[in-house]
C-alpha cells in the first residue's frame, strides 16, 4: 500500500494541528417553510476523527450533510471549517476548501470510465483552463500527470484499480460506493463526509467497509459518517452525534450511545404507557 | 470547350445549336415556391412556343434555389460548368441574385432576372446582369405620381414589408411624396394579424394608403384595414399584381396595382396571357410576362445563330425588340431603356388595365 | 475505431494522413456516386464543411455540457455580419483581420447571453435561446445600418496565393467517362486563388478550419476541462460537489460553442460574398441541432457524420425537392423512435446501453433508473 | 389468506433490495415488516402495490396471482397504499386528496361514499377542520393523516401503511398507531411498515423482521416486541 | 427607431382590445404546451401543427357548406358545425401525435431531447403533409375534384372570407365585433378548462399526475389515459383557437402555426409553464405587449419584443408569472 499522505501536499498534509477542531457545527437551524429541518443543532469533529451521525429516518442527518456541504444555506446559526464560516460559499468553493463527500443514493458520473470520475475530484485543486489544455503548457501536462497518478493509486487504494476504464455505470454496487469514496478523497479534503456508505451492503461487504473507513482515516482524513447501521457505526466511530426531529438528543462514545434510553426511544419508540 | 457536363445528345445530328439550354434560376419549391412558379411558367410557355416550330428543342433547365442567397453560389457554380446553359431567367429574387451574380459575370453568362428589383444590382459592374422590369427607383416615383396626380390624396399612409422590394419602393415612394405622408409603419413578411397597424391607419385616417410589398401580405392586410374601417384608396406595386390577390374579394374592389407591365387590352399581351391560361389552366401571375419576354430574347438569339456564351451575351446587349410589357432593350447597365409604368385597378373582381402613369 | 487504436502509432498517423488527404481531394475526384448531379459538387462540399463546423460547436454546447441551444443560429450571423460589415459595409478592411474579430465578437455575445440565462432550467435555456436566435435575425431585418433584408454584398475574400491568372499552379479535376478515369486538364483549380466560380479553394479553407477545431476539440475534452463538462451534464449537483464551478463550465461550453459558431458564419459570409437575414432563420438553429442528434451527441465523428448527411443529402437528392422537407421530419421522428442515440452515439453511451439492457432483464422489464439522466418522464 | 407474497426477488439494478422472501397476510390481521433503513421494507410494498417489477417469485391477492397488473389496476383490486413519505398530493386540498383516493369509485354520488367519507373525517377529525386547506400548507402529521385517510378512501381490502410514524412526534405516533387498530378493527386488513418497533410490534398480529432483503425472523407481534433480536436489528450489537 | 408615444397614449383602449384578442387565441394554443408540459415536462414542438390543422378544418367546411351564399340562422348553423370540425380535427392531430411520436419514447424513458427531435420531425411531417396536399392527392388523381380545396398548396393562403365584422364604438373607442367574440369566447373555454380540471375527477386525475405519477397511479389513475387526456383536451383547444383565428383573419396556409406556435409556447412559460390560468394570463400578457409595443416602435418589432419580454420575465422570475403548476390549482 502506498504511503498516501506523501502525495499532494494540499491534499493530506494537516494544516491544524492534530486533535484541532476541523469542523464546528454552531446553533444551526434551517427551516423549509414550516417545517423546522435542523433546530439548533451544534458539534464539533476534531482533526482525525470519525463522527457518527446518527438517527431515525427523517431527523435531519442527510439535511446536516447538505448543509455543510453548502447545498443548503441554514436559517441561522455558523458552520466554521478550519476556524472560519463557510456559510453562503458556492459549493465548490467549500469542495476546494477541504469538505468532500458522498452519497447516500450514489451519484457518480454513469458514463464517464471509473478513472475519469477520480480525475473530476483531482480536478478540484487543478487550476489549468482551455487555453493552456489547447496549447499543452506544461503546467497542464504536469498537473494532467500528477492528476492521472493520484487517481491510479486512489483507484487502488480503494481495490478497484483494475476497473480504471469500466464506465462508472457498469461497475458493481459495492465498486460504485468505493468509487465514490475514492473520488471525494480525490478532491484533496480534510474533512470527508460519507452519507450511509454502507447501504445496500451485505454483513460481510460492512466489515470490509469499516476497515476501509478507518483505513482512510489513518491517511489524515477527518470522517463525517452518516449510517444506519448500528453495527458499523457502532464499530468504527469515535464518537457519535444523534439527531432526533432536526435536534440533537445524545452525543458521546458508541458505547454511551447505546445506552441512552432517549437513542433507544427514539429508534424503537417508545411505548404509550412510558410516553404518558 | 470541355467534355465535361452532363449533356444529353438525344436527337443528335443537326446544327450545334441543338444542344442548347436556358437555365430558370429561382425558387421552385419551399416558401418562395409562389413567386417563382408564374415565372418558370412565363419561360416555360416561351420555350415551348419556341420548341413547337424549331428545329432543335432548346431545354429549360430549372435550378431550384428555393429563394435563399445560400443554395445560390453552388447553383450558380453547377449551371456555369455547364457549358450548354447559355442564357439565364433569373435569379428571381435580389438576394439570390447578389450571391450568384459575380459567378455568373466571372463566367460570363449572360442573365435576365424578371423580378429582382434592388437598384443596386446594376451597380456592380457585372456586363451580365439584365433586368427586364424596372427596379423600385422606375417603379417607385410613377406611383408617387399616380397617388399625387390621379388619386390626388391629400393624405398617404406608407407600409412596407420589410423586404428589399417592398422596403426599397415603399422607401421611394414615401421620399417623393413628402409631406402627403401621415404616417409609415412596417410588417413582416408571413405575418397575418395587422391590428397594430390597422389601428394607427385609423388613428391617421389617410386618404390613401401605400403598401410595398407582396400579394401574401397585401391580401390580407386590405381585408383588415377594410374591417378596420379604412375606406379610402389602396395602392399596391406589381409585387401584389397576382390572381391571389382577388382571393380578398370585396375588400379588393377599388385598389390601384401599379406595374412596369404593359396592359392586356395590348394584342400582344391579350395573346400572352391567352396562351398562357390554355397551357396552364390560370392566369398568368406576378412577373410571368417578365419571364416570357426574358425567355423570348435568349430564344431570339438561339433563332439567330447564336451558339455560346459570348455570342449570347453580345446579343442581349443589341437587343431591341418589342416584347409582352415592353419595348425590351438594355442600357449599359443592363437596366431596360425604356420603362412605362402603367395603373391597373381592381372591378368586379377582376384587375383592369386603367392606362398608362406618364 | 478499435482495430484503429491498437494500431502502431506511425500506421496510424498514415491512416489519418491519407484520410485528410482524401478529403482535401475529394471536389477534384469527382467520384460519380458521391457527386451532386444538380448542384455544384465543390460548393456542397464547402457546405458541408460549414455544417460540419458549427456541429462541432453546437456538440460542445449540447453534447458535451448538455445545455440545450435552440439558437445557435444567431452566433453563426454574428460571425457572418461581422465580417460583412468589417469588409465591406462599414469598413475594408482585409478578411483575415476581421475573422478573428468575428470570432471574438461571437464568444463575447456568447457570454453576454449565457451568463443570464445559464443559470435558469434547461427547457427554458431551449426557449430563450431561440428567441435570441430570432432577435438577432430580426434585428437585422429591421436596421438599417446592418443592411435590412437588402442584406451586405461586395463581402471581403481571403487573400490569392501568387498570381491571380493561374495562382500558384493548377490543380486538374478527374473525369469519369464510360468505364474510365481521365486527368481533365481543361478542368482544373488554380491553387489558392480564390475566385467566384471555383469553390474548391473555399472548401480547402472550410475543412482547414474542421481539422483545426477537430484538433482542438480533441485537446480540450480530453483535460480538466472537458471533464468537468461532461461532469456537469451528467449531474449537476455531484459536479459541484467535486469542485467543478459548475456555471464557470456551462458558460465557457456555451462562448465556446459561440465562437466556433462565428468561425463557421464568417466563413460562409466571405464564400458567399452576400448575406443577408433570410440565411439565418430559426430552420437553421434546428436544422443543425438536427445534425449533432441525428449523428449522436457527444461524439465528434459522429456529429461530423450528422452534419454531413443534413447538409450533403439534399443536395445529393435535389430531384425530390418538393418532399425534401418531408423526407427529413420522417427521419428525424423514426430516428428518435428506432436509435435515440444517433447513428453514431459516443462508445460509452453504447456501453452504457448494453449495461441498461442487462439491468432491465435483471429486473424483467423493469424500467431502469436513471440517475441524474435527464429523462421524458420526471 | 388475504395476500400471499411467495419467494420474492426484486432487484434495482445490481442491487438484490430483497431475496426470496415469503410470507402472507390472513384476512383481517395487522402483519408488520420491520427492519432498519435499506432492509427492503419499502421495495416489498411498491412490489405489492405494482410501482416495481418483480424478478422472480409470485404476489397472490385473494388466491389471484397479480404479478402482471397495473399498478392503477391493483386499486380497483382492492389493494390500498399510503406511501412512504406520504406523497399527499400538496397542490390540492385535503377534500380533493381524499377524492383523488376515491378515484377508481364509480359510487361517488351515493350515500355510500359520504358515509365513508364521514368515517375517514371522524378518524382523522384534524382533516375535517382542514377539509379546503392545501394539502403542501400542512403539518407532517397531519399530511401523514391525509395519505393514510387517502388510501381508505378506495375502500382496500388490504391497506399497505409505509411508515406511517416517520418523522413525527412521540405524541402523534401514538395517535397514529390507535387509528391504525381502529382501521382494522373496522375490518380492514393492514399490511405494515416501520421502524418503530415497539409500537408497532405491540399491535400487530404477525410480524416479520428484514435485514438486508431477507426475512430474518417470523412471530406474534406480541412475542417479537420481547425478542432482542429487534433490538439488534435496529441498534447493532450482538444478539 | 422613432418612438411614438402620442399615438401609443391615443389609441391606448383600442390597441390594447385588438391586443388582448389575439393575446386569447395565444392563450389557447398555449394550453396544449401546458398540459403536456404538467404532465410530460415536454416540449410538444408539433402542436402549432395541431392548431393550422383545425384552420384548416374550418375553412373546408365553411367552403364545403357554402357559407358564401349562407346568411342568419343557416350561416349561425355552419359556424357552429365549422367549430366542431376545427376542434375534431385538432383533437385527431394531437392524439395522433401522442400515440406515434410520443407514446413510444415516454415508454422507453427517453431523454427529453430526444421528444424533443422527435416533435420537431413530427411537425415538420404534418407541415408538409398539408403543403403538398395538392401534390399528394394529384397521385390519388384526386386534385381536379378537390381544387378548391387543394389548389397550390405550398404558395397560396386560402381564404373564405364570408363574414362581415361589424364595428361599434363605445365611448369613442372603435371595437370590432370580432374581437369581443373572440376574447369572450376565449376567456370562457379558459374558465370552463380550469373548472373542468379543478373539478372533476378526470382533471383532478390529470393534475395527480402532474404532481407526482406514481402516487397517482397508487390511486388508481391509469397514466397512458390521463395523458392521452392531456394531448386531447390541448387539441380541442387549439381546435378553438383555430375557430377563433379564422373568425377574426379569414385566411390560413400550412405554415400557419410555425411563429403562432413559438409565440404561444411563450406565452405558456411567460405565464409559468404547467400553470393553466399562466397560459391564459402570459397569452394575454404577450397579445397586448406585442401591441403596445407595435405602437411605440413600429410593428417591425412585433417578434422582438415578444422574445425580449420572454428572456426578462426569466430572468426576473424564473418560474413565469404565476409559477408552474399544472397540479397546484390556487397557487
Amino acid at each position: 500500500m502506498p504511503d498516501l499522505t506523501k502525495q499532494e501536499p494540499a491534499a493530506a498534509a494537516p494544516v491544524a494541528p492534530r486533535g484541532g477542531t476541523v469542523l464546528e457545527v454552531r446553533n444551526v437551524t434551517l427551516k423549509f417553510g414550516g417545517l423546522t429541518a435542523l433546530d439548533d443543532v451544534s458539534f464539533e469533529i476534531a482533526e482525525g476523527e470519525i463522527l457518527g451521525l446518527i438517527g431515525p429516518n427523517g431527523a435531519g442527518k442527510t439535511t446536516c450533510f447538505n448543509a455543510v456541504t453548502g447545498v443548503y444555506r441554514p436559517t441561522s446559526g455558523d458552520i466554521l471549517f478550519e476556524g472560519a464560516s463557510i456559510i453562503g460559499l458556492k459549493k465548490h468553493k467549500i469542495t476546494q476548501k477541504g469538505i468532500a463527500r458522498t452519497f447516500q443514493n450514489i451519484r457518480l458520473f454513469p458514463t464517464m470510465t471509473a478513472l475519469e470520475n477520480v480525475l473530476v475530484g483531482t480536478d478540484a485543486q487543478h487550476t489549468t483552463g482551455m487555453l493552456s489544455a489547447l496549447f499543452r503548457l506544461p503546467r497542464h501536462r504536469r498537473e494532467e500527470e500528477q492528476g492521472h497518478a493520484r487517481a491510479m493509486e486512489l483507484l487502488r487504494f480503494m481495490g478497484i484499480h483494475r476497473k480504471a476504464d469500466e464506465l462508472a455505470a457498469n461497475l458493481s454496487y459495492g465498486d460504485q460506493r468505493r468509487l465514490e469514496i475514492a473520488r471525494a478523497m480525490a478532491t484533496g479534503p480534510k474533512l470527508i463526509c460519507l452519507d450511509e456508505p454502507a447501504a445496500g451492503f451485505n454483513p460481510a461487504e460492512k466489515v470490509e467497509l469499516m476497515n476501509l473507513i478507518r483505513k482512510v482515516r489513518d491517511q489524515g482524513y477527518t470522517v463525517l459518517l452518516i449510517e444506519h447501521d448500528m453495527k458499523l457505526v457502532m464499530g468504527v466511530t469515535d464518537r457519535i452525534v444523534v439527531l432526533e426531529f432536526g435536534r440533537k438528543i445524545a452525543e458521546g462514545a458508541p458505547a454511551e450511545i447505546r445506552d441512552n434510553p432517549a437513542v433507544i426511544a427514539a429508534y424503537l419508540g417508545v411505548d404509550e404507557e412510558d410516553a404518558s | 470547350m470541355t467534355a465535361c457536363g452532363t449533356t444529353d445528345d438525344k436527337e443528335a445530328g443537326g446544327d450545334g445549336a441543338c444542344d442548347l439550354k436556358l437555365a430558370f434560376f429561382g425558387p421552385e419549391t419551399g416558401d418562395a415556391a409562389g413567386l417563382g412558379k408564374p415565372i418558370i411558367q412565363g419561360a416555360q410557355l416561351a420555350v415551348n412556343q419556341y420548341n413547337d416550330d424549331a428545329e432543335c428543342d432548346v431545354e429549360l433547365e430549372k435550378k431550384d434555389s428555393q429563394g435563399s442567397p445560400d443554395a445560390a453560389p453552388a447553383l450558380a457554380t453547377d449551371v456555369v460548368s455547364d457549358d450548354s446553359i447559355i442564357g439565364v431567367v433569373g435569379p428571381a429574387f435580389s438576394g439570390e441574385s447578389a450571391a450568384a451574380g459575380p459567378i455568373f459575370a466571372e463566367e460570363g453568362v449572360p442573365t435576365i432576372t424578371p423580378s429582382a428589383t434592388n437598384p443596386t444590382l446594376a451597380d456592380n459592374g457585372w456586363d451580365t446582369f439584365h433586368r427586364a422590369l424596372g427596379n423600385d427607383a422606375t417603379q417607385g416615383p410613377a406611383a408617387a405620381k399616380y397617388i399625387k396626380d390621379t388619386i390626388k390624396a391629400e393624405s398617404v399612409f406608407v407600409i412596407d414589408d420589410a423586404s428589399e422590394y417592398g422596403a426599397g419602393l415603399a422607401g421611394i415612394v414615401e421620399k417623393d411624396l413628402g409631406d402627403l405622408v401621415t404616417g409609415t409603419d412596417t410588417i413582416q413578411q408571413k405575418q397575418t394579424d395587422f391590428s397594430a397597424t390597422v389601428t394607427k391607419v385609423n388613428d391617421a385616417k389617410p386618404a390613401a394608403v401605400f403598401f410595398g410589398g407582396y400579394y401574401a401580405e397585401a391580401t390580407l392586410l386590405i381585408g383588415q384595414l377594410r374591417d378596420g374601417g379604412f375606406d379610402g384608396t389602396f395602392i399596391v406595386a406589381d409585387g401584389v399584381k397576382d390572381p391571389a390577390f382577388l382571393d380578398a374579394k370585396a375588400a379588393a374592389e377599388g385598389a390601384i396595382i401599379t406595374c412596369p407591365c404593359i396592359p392586356d387590352t395590348d394584342p400582344a399581351v391579350a395573346d400572352f396571357a391567352t396562351a398562357y391560361e390554355a397551357e396552364f389552366g390560370e392566369a398568368p401571375g406576378t412577373y410571368a410576362a417578365e419571364a416570357y419576354d426574358a425567355a423570348n430574347i435568349f430564344l431570339a438569339g438561339i433563332k439567330d445563330g447564336v451558339e455560346d456564351r459570348e455570342a449570347m451575351l453580345e446579343f442581349v446587349n443589341g437587343y431591341d425588340e418589342k416584347g409582352v410589357t415592353k419595348q425590351l432593350k438594355f442600357d449599359d447597365k443592363g437596366e431596360p431603356a425604356d420603362v412605362h409604368v402603367y395603373a391597373y385597378t381592381v372591378k368586379d373582381g377582376a384587375i383592369v388595365a386603367d392606362g398608362e402613369i406618364e | 475505431m478499435k482495430k484503429l487504436s491498437a494500431l502502431p502509432k506511425p500506421a496510424k498517423i498514415l491512416i489519418w494522413f491519407l484520410i485528410a488527404l482524401f478529403a482535401y481531394a475529394l471536389p477534384l475526384l469527382e467520384l460519380p456516386i458521391l457527386s451532386t448531379p444538380d448542384s455544384d459538387f465543390a460548393s456542397v462540399l464547402f457546405t458541408v464543411s460549414i455544417y460540419c463546423l458549427v456541429a462541432l460547436g453546437l456538440n460542445i454546447v449540447v453534447g458535451y455540457a448538455g445545455l440545450l441551444d435552440l439558437g445557435y443560429v444567431g452566433f453563426y450571423a454574428i460571425g457572418a455580419y461581422t465580417v460583412a460589415i468589417l469588409t465591406s459595409f462599414h469598413g475594408s478592411w482585409p478578411l483575415l483581420l476581421a475573422i478573428p474579430v468575428a470570432v471574438v465578437v461571437a464568444m463575447i455575445s456568447g457570454v453576454i447571453l449565457g451568463a443570464p440565462t445559464l443559470r435558469v432550467r434547461g427547457d427554458y435555456l431551449a426557449i430563450v435561446t431561440l428567441g435570441f436566435g430570432e432577435i438577432i435575425r430580426l434585428v437585422a431585418v429591421n436596421t438599417e445600418w446592418l443592411g435590412g433584408n437588402k442584406g451586405i454584398n461586395n463581402i471581403g475574400r481571403p487573400p490569392n496565393l501568387g498570381d491571380e491568372k493561374t495562382g500558384l499552379f493548377e490543380v486538374p479535376h478527374l473525369f469519369w467517362g464510360d468505364g474510365t478515369v481521365l486527368l481533365d486538364n481543361k478542368d482544373t483549380t488554380k491553387f489558392l486563388i480564390f475566385g467566384y466560380s471555383d469553390a474548391v479553394p473555399y472548401y480547402w479553407m472550410g475543412l482547414t478550419a474542421v481539422v483545426l477545431v477537430l484538433l482542438a476539440d480533441i485537446l480540450i475534452k480530453n483535460s480538466r476541462v472537458g471533464r468537468a463538462w461532461e461532469a456537469t451534464r451528467e449531474d449537476e449537483d455531484a459536479a459541484e460537489l467535486m469542485g467543478v464551478p459548475t456555471f464557470k463550465f456551462k458558460l465557457l461550453a456555451f462562448s465556446t460553442g459561440a465562437f466556433v459558431g462565428g468561425l463557421a458564419g464568417a466563413l460562409f459570409a466571405s464564400r458567399q460574398s452576400f448575406i443577408n437575414p433570410q440565411s439565418f432563420l430559426l430552420l437553421f438553429s434546428i436544422l443543425y441541432l438536427a445534425a449533432v442528434v441525428v449523428g449522436g451527441q457527444g461524439n465528434r465523428w459522429g456529429v461530423l457524420l450528422g452534419a454531413f448527411l443534413v447538409a450533403y443529402l439534399p443536395e445529393r437528392f435535389r430531384g425530390f425537392e418538393d418532399f425534401r422537407v418531408l423526407a427529413f421530419g420522417l427521419a428525424l421522428v423514426l430516428l428518435a423512435t428506432l436509435r435515440p442515440e444517433g447513428l453514431l452515439p459516443p462508445r460509452r453511451t453504447v456501453r452504457a446501453k448494453q449495461l441498461e439492457h442487462e439491468l432491465d432483464e435483471l429486473e424483467e422489464g423493469a424500467e431502469p433508473d436513471h440517475d441524474g439522466e435527464e429523462t421524458a418522464r420526471a | 389468506m388475504l395476500l400471499e407474497v411467495e419467494g420474492l426477488c426484486v432487484n434495482y439494478g445490481h442491487i438484490e433490495a430483497i431475496r426470496d422472501i415469503s410470507f402472507s397476510v390472513p384476512e383481517g390481521t395487522v402483519t408488520t415488516l420491520i427492519g432498519a433503513n435499506g432492509a427492503g421494507k419499502t421495495t416489498t410494498l411498491k412490489t405489492i402495490s405494482g410501482l416495481r417489477k418483480i424478478r422472480a417469485g409470485s404476489i397472490k391477492f385473494e388466491g389471484k396471482d397479480i404479478s402482471a397488473v397495473e399498478p392503477y389496476d391493483r386499486v380497483k383490486l382492492g389493494i390500498g397504499q399510503s406511501p412512504e413519505g406520504r406523497r399527499c398530493f400538496i397542490g390540492m386540498t385535503v377534500r380533493e386528496n381524499l377524492e383523488m383516493g376515491a378515484f377508481t369509485r364509480k359510487d361517488r354520488k351515493t350515500a355510500a361514499y359520504r358515509d365513508d367519507l364521514d368515517r375517514v373525517l371522524g378518524l382523522f377529525p384534524r382533516l375535517q377542520e382542514r377539509i379546503d386547506q392545501i394539502a403542501g400548507t400542512m403539518s407532517g402529521g397531519e399530511q401523514q393523516m391525509l395519505a393514510m385517510g387517502r388510501a381508505l378512501m378506495s375502500r382496500p381490502r388490504l391497506l399497505l401503511l409505509d411508515e406511517p410514524s416517520m418523522g413525527l412526534a412521540p405524541k402523534l405516533i401514538q395517535q397514529i398507531f390507535t387509528i391504525i387498530t381502529e382501521i382494522n378493527s373496522q375490518g380492514t386488513t393492514v399490511l405494515l411498515v416501520e421502524q418503530n418497533a415497539a409500537q408497532a410490534l405491540k399491535r400487530s398480529h404477525d410480524a416479520h423482521i428484514l435485514e438486508t432483503g431477507e426475512i430474518v425472523r417470523s412471530g406474534k407481534g406480541k412475542d417479537l416486541a420481547v425478542d432482542p433480536a429487534v433490538k439488534a436489528a435496529y441498534l447493532g450489537g450482538d444478539v | 427607431m422613432n418612438l411614438n408615444f402620442e399615438f401609443f397614449f391615443n389609441n391606448l383602449p383600442e390597441l390594447t382590445i385588438t391586443g388582448l384578442a389575439f393575446g386569447a387565441i395565444y392563450a389557447l394554443i398555449a394550453l396544449g404546451y401546458t398540459m403536456v408540459y404538467g404532465v410530460l415536462q415536454l416540449i410538444n414542438f408539433a402542436h402549432s401543427e395541431v392548431f393550422m390543422y383545425g384552420t384548416f378544418a374550418m375553412l373546408w367546411t365553411i367552403m364545403a357548406l357554402g357559407a358564401a351564399d349562407a346568411n342568419g340562422v343557416h350561416l349561425v348553423a355552419i359556424l357552429i358545425a365549422a367549430l366542431f370540425a376545427a376542434m375534431a380535427m385538432s383533437a385527431v392531430i394531437a392524439l395522433g401525435l401522442e400515440r406515434i411520436a410520443y407514446r413510444p419514447l415516454i415508454k422507453r424513458n427517453a431523454p427529453r431531447l430526444i421528444a424533443l427531435i422527435s416533435a420537431i420531425g413530427a411537425s415538420f411531417v404534418l407541415a408538409e403533409l398539408m403543403g403538398l396536399r395538392d401534390k399528394i392527392s394529384g397521385w390519388f388523381g384526386l386534385d381536379d375534384d378537390l381544387s378548391d380545396y387543394v389548389q397550390k398548396a405550398k404558395i397560396n393562403n386560402s381564404m373564405a372570407g364570408v363574414l362581415e365584422k361589424p364595428r361599434f364604438e363605445i365611448a369613442g373607442v372603435s371595437i370590432s365585433s370580432i374581437d369581443v367574440i373572440v376574447i369572450v369566447s376565449a376567456v370562457a373555454m379558459m374558465v370552463l378548462l380550469d373548472q373542468f380540471v379543478r373539478r372533476s375527477r378526470l382533471g383532478k386525475g390529470i393534475r395527480a399526475t402532474a404532481q407526482d405519477p406514481e402516487t397517482a397511479s397508487l390511486m388508481g389513475v391509469n397514466p397512458t389515459r390521463t395523458i392521452q387526456m392531456t394531448f386531447l383536451i390541448g387539441g380541442l383547444m387549439a381546435g378553438v383557437a383555430a375557430f377563433l383565428y379564422m373568425l377574426k383573419l379569414d385566411a390560413t396556409n400550412y405554415q400557419v402555426g410555425f411563429l403562432l406556435g413559438v409565440k404561444a409556447f411563450t406565452a405558456a412559460v411567460l405565464g409559468g409553464i404547467g400553470n393553466l390560468r399562466g397560459a391564459l394570463l402570459g397569452g394575454l400578457v404577450l397579445g397586448v405587449a406585442e401591441n403596445w409595443g407595435q405602437a411605440i416602435l413600429g410593428s417591425e418589432w412585433r417578434d422582438v419584443i415578444a422574445f425580449v419580454l420572454l428572456v426578462l420575465i426569466l430572468l426576473v422570475r424564473p418560474t413565469g408569472l404565476l409559477g408552474e403548476s399544472l397540479g397546484k390549482a390556487r397557487a
